[in-house]
């Protein structure tokens, strides 16, 4: 099979599980799982297979696999629509289709796929745990999700989604793809629909992106009439970039190509959860674990970052345009951290940290650290899947010990809860742990510190000072934060019964933690810089040459500069070291110092969105539009025409009808009728033939009459 | 056999008529026979509009299937029917429309004969619009539809139906008055009201002359205000589309979904068949205006829509909002007439019509589904009702994402072409309208929040409320929906290359 | 070689004896008898027309014909009125069904 | 004077006669019987007038249906076989007088005439009246709308005699 | 010239150059040899007719095993001469009260309706009194003056029983008269033309295979216009003692019997003529004109033989049975069958021939087995209607 058609091939075996499951499957559980897993698992191969293709081709960045088909006809020609797999792709497809792969197997332990139906589980609403009879004693144990296979023909929707976005050779796709993400990220999120708290998270979150996506599609729809294309290798030919950066927009002084960047990264301002549209990213915890883990972290929210990516050519012909989105990610960065230092729940703060990393990637794009923000994103996606995936071991086995205590007011997400855990579930302990390390750069081994240490060094040797200490700072408190969640987690003694009761999650669910974690470590060494002292070169840097060549004019690498790697080392360690000594025995939020109410409530912005935007639309479409306007404006103007009309007929009945025409025109003529009647009804005989008889004479005598008349 | 080939679409035009008028003679109170003969009845067309698709040849230029038949001689009117590409998409819709209307209202027990004659009249009326090549057929077909649908709307309509029916009635009406004036217009300068030779006549007289002591340019800009209202009436365009959310809302369910499905399309319809080609110098020059009453329609649709507490109102007024970017792709394409972006801007405007009326149709069948069992429509109402209706709830979901615009359905397809053409000529326009489509999200979200997500509203759970999952013959209503929307979605191509043809060949 | 006005002139005598049955006789019956005279007299002068006319125009035949169905209706008609009448008054002459008058 | 025109002058007495008979004799029996005569001799006319067709059909629509019909008629309405009552009314006498004027204003017509004095027109050969009429009868140039208007009023008719005629009374209604 | 070849001619050339000799004008002499030929037309016929009556007593008394008229001649060939002598001696009665001209004028009236259809009976190739081009509705013509003398002889007769006879005989009559002057139409579509001649010469391939039903329907409407059994209630000896010619005696009822016989034979003839070719018989006819004539007589007595065969075989129908019959089955069922004859026609016009011929006899059979499936279900819930189960009955044999 060529590789094109593989290409083709890749997204398809997700949505056709999804389509079986909910035509078919729906109701066998095993057999719907079976399906999805095995669809992801196939979709991994094919991606597997391209991406050693891939890597066999030299320059791939000049002649990559494509292969396009006509789509839309507009006018003479017509709209293409096809796949594109060069380095950018092959890398980005890596990750995502172990990911994805990871995650669908997750999510058959997490959904606690063999155990027995709950007592009173409903559709809509998390498992309660079910009692089992077991040798004499009842005891309760986790029951399995009521939606089993909804969740994944759910999730089947989304990885092809993704793998469309990956694969697509043009912006239209891509968006397609976007769009069925953001579908399933609300299906998904929204999954409890039941719960209140869901269900607006799900609507919020849909909404926010959608405020990017609708600026998106402006950025569409303009690059695509200003360039008659939408394919990515027509747009980035030397003469159609030249037109775009030299016509101007008329809008706030950008160049063409400068606002057409500055909407598609709007797009992504609200996929990737940055600075201002990040508020849905936190609620977006609501939904089951292994989506958060998929979704926002590691696919859905990087294809944002992934769209600035393919986009850059364009995006880095606008200084202005850098200029915000360097602003944007970095201020994100920093900002997101300083909130996620201060949550309780386990996952939210991943979800935090996963808004500030995402920030550094996106600030490294806007410095044109290209190589590194593609770095930075593969890495993320492992070691931030691998957390989540971990922090959903954690509840489970939580929820184990809620079970067991059968106390429900025991928030099993909450870090307070928890506590020496580490002896309870190792594996999780260790996996999490490199996880974390990784999210904080912990020096040489985790692949965290290389592609952070690239974004800082490009910061730096690019001279981008400020983006530099920002980054820095928000590395720092990443590394503390992480710190913090460590040890209020799994170190120390339980703080509560749960706690103690928690236990180790099965196989489904330790695997990949096991082999995302191994990622998490070995991935970074393929990016090591040539100058790095010491390790420099015993690896090639392979990420380098490989990702580079996607772009038309190669990157060259930053010379060396100590500073900011010693910047790496110190934030590193010492945010690490600085969690560990606030933390290590602080039992209650009560004794924390960092419960800031307004770090807490993410310095207000739900409410402050909640009076800017939500209230006014919410006032404006049912008061002024629909009550005023429409019932009230202009339905009014209608109404007046029906009594108008009715007053005038009536006048004219009354003033005119009545008196003139009935009673003199109507009555006189009728009295006058009525009396000649009387006087000629002695000739109704009623006796037929003397009728005919008179008709025949008047007959006769007009005929004649007028023959002598007329004629004669 | 021949007579069908030569006489294709006026077969396809009366046989409804007919077999309604057939349909009288019927034994009395057989609801059975009667459900089922309407539907075999209205099988028929599609069936013929099928083989008329197929023999269409996309390519050549002009009208084909032309049939010519006296009919009102002394005043040069005659029965010309044609159809092209544009009209034939739009038969297509009705005919395929029209079987699953009346497969939705099998449920209808009351007065079923006179309801479904009507139903076959309504049809004729639609198609007769779509096929009519001769202005006074047009005008005279366009009221015709709207007769059995006032009936419909009357008779079998809910609580408010009288003031409903009424509104809309002499909304239209009043609209159709100048309409008919312009018409007669037109036939009194030319002696002729056939269009094909309207259209070259009209547009090759030359600016000076003098036209009922008028200049011609006055003449025609009275003649082009009125055509565009009776239009903007039906389409309907903001301020005029207060008739359509009571309309919608009170008709019986099939009456909402052909309302919805076809008879907005009559308006917009008439703007691709009439005004642009006969006035295309006073098109350009009031596209402004026309976008920005698109506009208006748009955004205040969506809020409109979005301020609903009423589940049919809701997508009442997603019409108004969804049929604002026919006419924003039409403004377009009025403004810059000839370029590529007008034809991008019509194949988004003309496949936008087909679109909703897959969506719109589906969407309100759907409520009337849940309307039927619930008896309320009221969105408080309802409430987490998706563990009891999984099916329903999924086939909502999906229309609903259809009308949405969601990449990958239908409604993506010509939103996004929409855009793309009016955004280089009309771009504040599209600016503005945008936030039309972000609340577009916005009140379909909310629909599917409200009626599906949320604690379950424990009254539908159990008890004689007890909410009832959709049975077979509703979902053979929506499958052949959804799988047209799906199949437009993914592969657009095959109706789009139709349309296309023929938009590059029109204009 | 018979000249036109022969026949003309038959018709109209053929028309007036009808005429006079019509007008005179007493009962319903035979009213319509004078009747289905006439029309038959109204049949010869549109055959006759046709014949001396141009031959190959066959209005006159067809009207003939017309004058064939409703002459056959008209009497069809008129006998069920008689024979109702008949049943319900018990009798058929014109005179005495006079109830249609002031 | 030829035998064309002896014949004729034989039909037409013949047809005035029974004509004439047809309106004065007593036995209404009798009338119908003379009316048969009268149109038989009509027919006769017809096939002079060299339309066999319409002679035909004379016979068989009058003689065959209409004259029947009469008798019918005549026999279900009597109250008695030989009612010697008087068979014209009181005022025949203004009726003769009317036909009289009649058939003398249709005469003083007929003279002031021009085209009385048309001569026959011959037959084209191979002209076939029968065809001719048909095609007339049946094609959309011709007569077809008359043709079906006719078929119409007789099926009409026919509905409205049975419904008129009906007598609920005499059992013939299914059980 | 060969006298075998055209013998009327010859004769006829034969006696107009005698009667000219006598200076008889030219034209006087066409017509008595006119009158002539007619006379001797006439002549045979009732020669032929007289023997009939031997045939028909033959022909019964075979279906009734018996041996019949054989004493007087040989195979009793006379007894049908003996019969005639006894009618002209008998005593010819008039009833009192009868309308004297009427009652005498019926018979002959009956007669005549019968002999004028020979007009237009082509006996042989170019011989025939009157080629008319209408001689479809010729034979309807002359129907409905049969119907006028069974009326006549009905009234005039001044008798209850021949009244009601009459009544019913003349329904019938202008019943069936429907259907078969529908069935006249179809061999007239075949041969786009009403001409019995015409008829005759264009069916190369006889009428009954294309339009089998039509024969059928034709055949049945024939033997309810000649009043015979199972139609012949009009007549019915048990009930109306022979209803309109009760009265009758002498030589004017003889009239009325032999017209009946001569009429059954003609319509036998026009049976043969409009389905089964005529005079026609694979080229047989073109040898000599008097082998046309034997053809014809043949199938013509065939066709009489038929007509004995459901008279002597089937039972007398009730009236209103017979008119329900012919109104609510028969004539939609011909009305039916001429559209589809027409439409098939038009259809198939300009087809190959076996197609056009298979064509049309398969939609004759369809026609017909939907019209038997019709009957039957109609007549099964008329059945079920009549024979309800009666428990009581039941309920006694124990």
């Amino acid at each position: 099979m060529t590789t094109e058609t593989l290409i083709w091939l890749i997204p398809l075996p997700p949505a056709l599980a999804f389509f079986l499951i909910v035509l078919f499957t729906n109701k066998s559980k095993a057999l719907s799982h079976t399906i999805a897993v095995g669809a992801a698992l196939l979709s991994w191969l094919g991606s597997m297979i391209v991406f050693v293709r891939a890597l066999g081709v030299e320059h791939l960045g000049e002649h990559p696999f494509e292969s396009s088909i006509n789509w839309l006809p507009t006018g003479d020609t017509w709209l293409k629509i096809g796949v594109l797999v060069d380095p950018l792709t092959a890398a980005v497809l890596f990750f995502v289709a172990w990911t994805v792969l990871m995650i669908f197997l997750y999510s058959v332990g997490y959904h606690n796929f063999g155990q027995p139906a709950g007592d009173h589980d409903h559709a809509g609403l998390p498992p309660h745990g079910a009692t089992i009879e077991e040798h004499g004693h009842k005891h309760v144990v986790p029951s399995i999700e009521p939606m089993y296979s909804r969740f994944f023909a759910f999730i089947g929707l989304f990885a092809f989604g993704m793998f469309t976005l990956v694969v697509s050779d043009n912006l239209l796709t891509l968006f397609v793809g976007w769009e069925i993400m953001g579908l399933c990220s609300y299906l998904l999120i929204g999954f409890w629909y039941g719960k209140p708290s869901a269900r607006n998270a799900a609507v919020k979150a849909f909404m926010t992106t959608r405020v990017g996506d609708v600026f998106m599609l402006l950025g569409i729809a303009y690059l695509y009439s200003a360039t008659g294309t939408l394919s990515f290798r027509e747009i980035f030919t030397e003469e159609v970039l030249h037109t775009l950066a030299t016509i101007p927009s008329g809008v706030l002084g950008l160049s063409a190509a400068g606002l057409i960047g500055l909407l598609l990264f709007i797009g992504t301002v609200g996929k990737s959860a940055q600075f201002p549209l990040h508020v849905w990213l936190p609620d977006a915890m609501e939904g089951p674990t292994p989506v958060s883990a998929m979704i926002h972290a590691a696919t859905m929210v990087s294809a944002g970052v992934y769209m600035v990516i393919r986009m850059f050519p364009i995006i880095s012909l606008d200084e202005k345009t850098m200029a915000i989105v360097a602003f944007v990610g970095a201020f994100t960065a920093l900002f997101a951290a300083t909130i996620a230092v201060a949550q309780n729940d386990i996952k939210r703060v991943l979800a935090y940290s996963t808004i500030s990393q995402l920030g550094f990637m996106i600030a490294a794009l806007g410095i044109g650290a290209y190589v590194a923000a593609v770095f930075h994103l593969i890495t993320h996606a492992f070691f931030k899947a691998l957390l989540f995936l971990g922090s959903g071991s954690v509840i489970h086995g939580m929820e184990h010990g809620v079970l067991h205590t059968g106390n429900h007011k025991v928030d099993p997400q909450d870090m307070f809860n928890m506590g020496g855990l580490r002896k309870k579930m190792p594996i999780t302990f260790w996996t999490f742990l490199i996880g974390g390390f990784a999210l904080s750069g912990f020096p040489i081994i985790t692949a965290g510190f290389w592609s952070k240490d690239e974004i800082l060094a490009d910061a730096f040797g690019h001279g981008h000072i400020f983006v530099f200490a920002t980054l820095a700072i928000a590395a720092f408190m990443t590394a503390f934060y992480t710190m913090r969640q460590i040890t209020l987690t799994f170190l120390g003694e339980p703080r509560t019964k749960e706690a103690e009761h928690a236990q180790e999650t099965p196989w489904t669910m330790t695997t990949p933690l096991v082999i995302l974690a191994f990622f998490a470590v070995t991935y970074g060494w393929v990016g090591i810089p040539e100058h790095f002292p010491l390790l420099g070169g015993l690896v090639p840097n392979w990420l380098h040459e490989f990702v580079g060549g996607t772009l038309a004019e190669h990157p060259e690498a930053v010379e060396f500069s100590p500073w900011p790697l010693i910047t790496s080392f110190v934030v590193a360690l010492g945010g690490l070291f600085a969690g560990w000594l606030v933390y290590r025995n602080i039992n209650s939020p009560a004794e924390d110092k960092l419960q800031i109410s307004f770090l807490k409530n993410k310095y207000y912005f739900d409410e402050i969105y909640d009076y800017i935007f939500v209230k006014p639309a919410i006032w404006v479409s049912e008061v002024l539009v629909s009550a005023w306007m429409d019932k009230g404006f202009i339905d009014g103007i209608l109404h007046i025409f029906g009594p108008a009309t009715g007053g005038l007929g009536s006048f004219i009945r009354n003033k005119f009808d009545l008196p003139v025409v009935n009673r003199f025109f109507g009555d006189g003529t009728a009295d006058v009728t009525y009396w000649f009647g009387g006087k000629l009804r002695a000739v109704q005989t009623g006796r037929i033939q003397q009728y005919l008889m008179f008709a025949l004479v008047v007959f006769i005598a007009v005929g004649a009459a007028l023959y002598f008349f007329l004629l004669a | 056999m021949n007579f069908i080939s030569t006489h294709l679409l006026s077969t396809i035009l009366f046989f409804p008529m007919l077999s309604a008028v057939v349909m009288m003679f019927l034994p009395k109170d057989e609801n059975k026979l009667f459900r089922w003969f309407a539907f075999v009845a209205s099988l028929v067309p599609f069936a013929l509009t099928l083989v008329a698709w197929f023999q269409f040849k996309s390519s050549q230029p002009g009208f084909q299937f032309q049939e010519t038949y006296v009919w009102y001689e002394a005043i040069g009117s005659s029965l010309h029917l044609g159809v092209d590409g544009l009209s034939l998409t739009m038969v297509l819709l009705t005919t395929f429309l029209t079987p699953l209307a009346i497969l939705a209202s099998f449920s209808i027990s009351d007065r079923v004969k006179p309801y479904m004659m009507l139903f076959l009249f309504l049809e004729t009326g639609m198609l007769g619009v779509f096929m009519a090549l001769d202005l006074l057929i047009f005008f005279v077909f366009w009221e015709v539809g709207l007769v059995p649908m006032y009936f419909l709307i009357n008779q079998w309509g809910s609580a408010n139906k009288d003031y409903a029916s009424l509104k809309f009635m002499i909304y239209t009406m009043g609209g159709s008055l100048g309409l008919l004036l312009a018409v007669q217009m037109l036939g009194v300068l030319f002696g002729t009201y056939d269009l094909v030779t309207l259209y070259e006549r009209w547009n090759s007289l030359e600016p000076g002359a003098i036209l009922l002591g008028m200049s011609v340019h006055t003449v025609k800009t009275i003649a082009f205000w009125a055509f565009v209202i009776a239009f903007a009436i039906k389409v309907p365009l903001w301020p005029f589309h207060t008739w359509l959310p009571d309309a919608h809302t009170e008709a019986p369910t099939a009456g909402s979904m052909l309302l919805a499905g076809v008879l907005l399309k009559l308006g917009a319809y008439g703007f691709l068949r009439l005004v642009l080609p006969l006035y295309p110098a006073e098109a350009k020059m009031f596209a402004g205006a026309l976008a920005l009453l698109a506009t208006a329609a748009i955004v205040f649709g969506a809020f409109g829509s979005f301020g609903q507490t009423d589940f049919k109102r809701l997508v009442a007024y997603s019409s108004v909002n969804h049929m604002g970017f026919v006419v924003l792709g039409i403004a377009a394409a009025a403004y810059s007439i000839g370029t590529q972006d007008a034809t991008i801007a019509l194949n988004g405007a003309i496949l936008q019509m087909f679109n909703h009326g897959l969506s719109a149709a589906g969407m309100f069948f759907l409520v009337g589904v849940i309307y039927e069992r619930t008896h309320t429509r009221n969105l408080e109402e309802f409430g987490g009702l998706f563990p009891l209706v999984p099916v329903y709830g999924g086939i909502l979901i999906f229309t609903s994402m259809a009308s949405l615009g969601l990449p990958g359905l239908n409604g993506f397809v010509s939103e996004f072409l929409v855009v793309r053409g009016a955004f280089p000529v009309l771009t504040a326009y599209t600016a503005i309208s945008m936030l039309g489509l972000l609340f577009t999200g916005a009140y379909i979200l909310k629909g599917i929040k409200k009626v599906l997500h949320g604690p379950m509203n424990e009254h539908w759970a159990h008890g004689e409320h007890k909410l009832t999952e959709i049975n077979f013959r509703e979902i053979m209503v929506m499958v052949p929906l959804m799988a047209l929307i799906l199949w437009i979605g993914i592969y657009p191509a095959w109706i789009l290359d139709v349309i296309n043809k023929a938009v590059v060949m029109l204009f | 070689m018979i000249p036109l006005s022969w026949y003309l002139i038959l018709s109209a005598a053929l028309f007036s004896v009808g005429l006079f049955g019509v007008l005179s006789r007493r009962n319903a019956v035979a009213i319509l008898l004078g009747i289905e005279l006439m029309l038959n007299s109204v049949n010869i002068n549109l055959v006759s027309f046709w014949r001396y006319g141009d031959v190959t125009q066959m209005a006159g035949q067809v009207f003939a014909i017309i004058v064939f169905a409703v002459a056959a209706a008209e009497v069809s008609v008129g006998l069920a009125l008689v024979i109702s009448v008949y049943r319900r008054r018990n009798t058929v002459i014109a005179d005495e069904i006079d109830l249609m008058k002031w | 004077m030829t035998g064309e025109q002896i014949t004729f002058l034989v039909v037409a007495l013949a047809t005035l006669g029974s004509a004439l008979m047809v309106v004065t004799t007593r036995n209404l029996i009798h009338a119908a019987l003379w009316l048969i005569a009268t149109l038989f001799s009509v027919a006769v006319i017809f096939a002079l007038l060299s339309a066999s067709f319409l002679a035909v059909v004379q016979v068989v629509v009058y003689i065959g249906a209409i004259a029947i019909l009469f008798i019918f008629a005549v026999m279900l309405t009597r109250k008695d076989m030989r009612d010697q009552s008087p068979q014209l009314n009181k005022n025949w006498w203004a009726g003769a007088l009317l036909a009289v004027l009649t058939f003398g204003g249709l005469y003083a017509l007929l003279q002031g005439w021009s085209g009385l004095s048309r001569t026959v027109a011959d037959i084209p050969s191979g002209f076939d009246a029968v065809a001719e009429l048909g095609t007339e009868l049946t094609s959309f140039t011709g007569y077809v709308l008359p043709f079906e208007v006719a078929s119409v009023l007789l099926v009409a008719a026919l509905v409205g005699a049975v419904y008129v005629a009906f007598n609920p009374r005499s059992g013939n209604i299914r059980k | 010239m060969n006298f075998w070849n055209d013998p009327l001619k010859v004769a006829a050339d034969w006696l107009l150059g005698i009667f000219t000799g006598w200076g008889m004008p030219e034209i006087a002499a066409q017509i008595l040899i006119g009158f002539l030929g007619i006379l001797l037309l006439i002549t045979i016929l009732m020669v032929l007719d007289i023997f009939l009556v031997w045939i028909e007593r033959k022909v019964v008394s075979r279906f009734q095993d018996r041996i019949g008229p054989n004493r007087v001649g040989p195979f009793g060939l006379i007894q049908p001469f003996a019969d005639i002598i006894k009618l002209l001696i008998k005593e010819d009665i008039t009833p009192g009260g009868a309308d004297k001209v009427v009652y005498n004028i019926a018979p002959m009236l009956s007669m005549m309706s019968v002999l004028i259809l020979w007009a237009v009976v082509p006996i042989a190739p170019k011989m025939l009194g009157v080629d008319l081009n209408i001689g479809a509705l010729y034979i309807i013509a002359a129907g409905a003056i049969g119907t006028l003398s069974i009326i006549m002889a009905g009234w005039s007769s001044n008798n209850k029983f021949a009244m009601i006879g009459a009544f019913r005989q003349v329904a019938v009559m202008i019943s069936f008269e429907v259907p078969m002057l529908t069935m006249l139409l179809i061999p007239t579509i075949f041969a786009r033309s009403m001409g019995m001649g015409a008829i005759t010469e264009a069916q190369d391939i006889w009428y009954v295979f294309l339009a089998p039903l039509a024969a059928l329907i034709f055949l049945i409407a024939a033997i309810a216009e000649l009043g015979r059994a199972p139609f012949d209630m009009a007549e019915g000896e048990s009930e109306l003692v022979s209803g309109y010619n009760i009265e009758y005696s002498g030589m004017k009822f003889g009239m009325f019997y032999a017209g009946e016989l001569l009429h059954a034979f003609t319509f036998g003839g026009f049976w043969s003529i409009l389905f089964f070719g005529g005079y026609r018989f694979f080229g047989l006819e073109l040898v000599n004109p008097l082998l046309a004539i034997a053809v014809l007589v043949f199938k013509a007595m065939l066709g009489y033989w038929i007509i004995m065969w459901v008279k002597y075989t089937l039972l007398r129908i009730r009236i209103d049975h017979m008119l329900a019959f012919n109104w609510k089955f028969l004539t939609p069922l011909a009305f039916a069958l001429l559209m589809v004859t027409a439409f098939m026609n038009a259809l198939l016009a300009n087809t190959p021939s076996w197609l056009y011929i298979s064509g049309m006899f398969l939609s004759n059979v369809i026609l017909a087995w939907v019209a038997l499936e019709v009957a039957r279900s109609y007549s099964r819930k008329e059945r079920e209607k009549v024979e309800m189960p009666k428990p009581v009955v039941e309920a006694a044999h124990h």
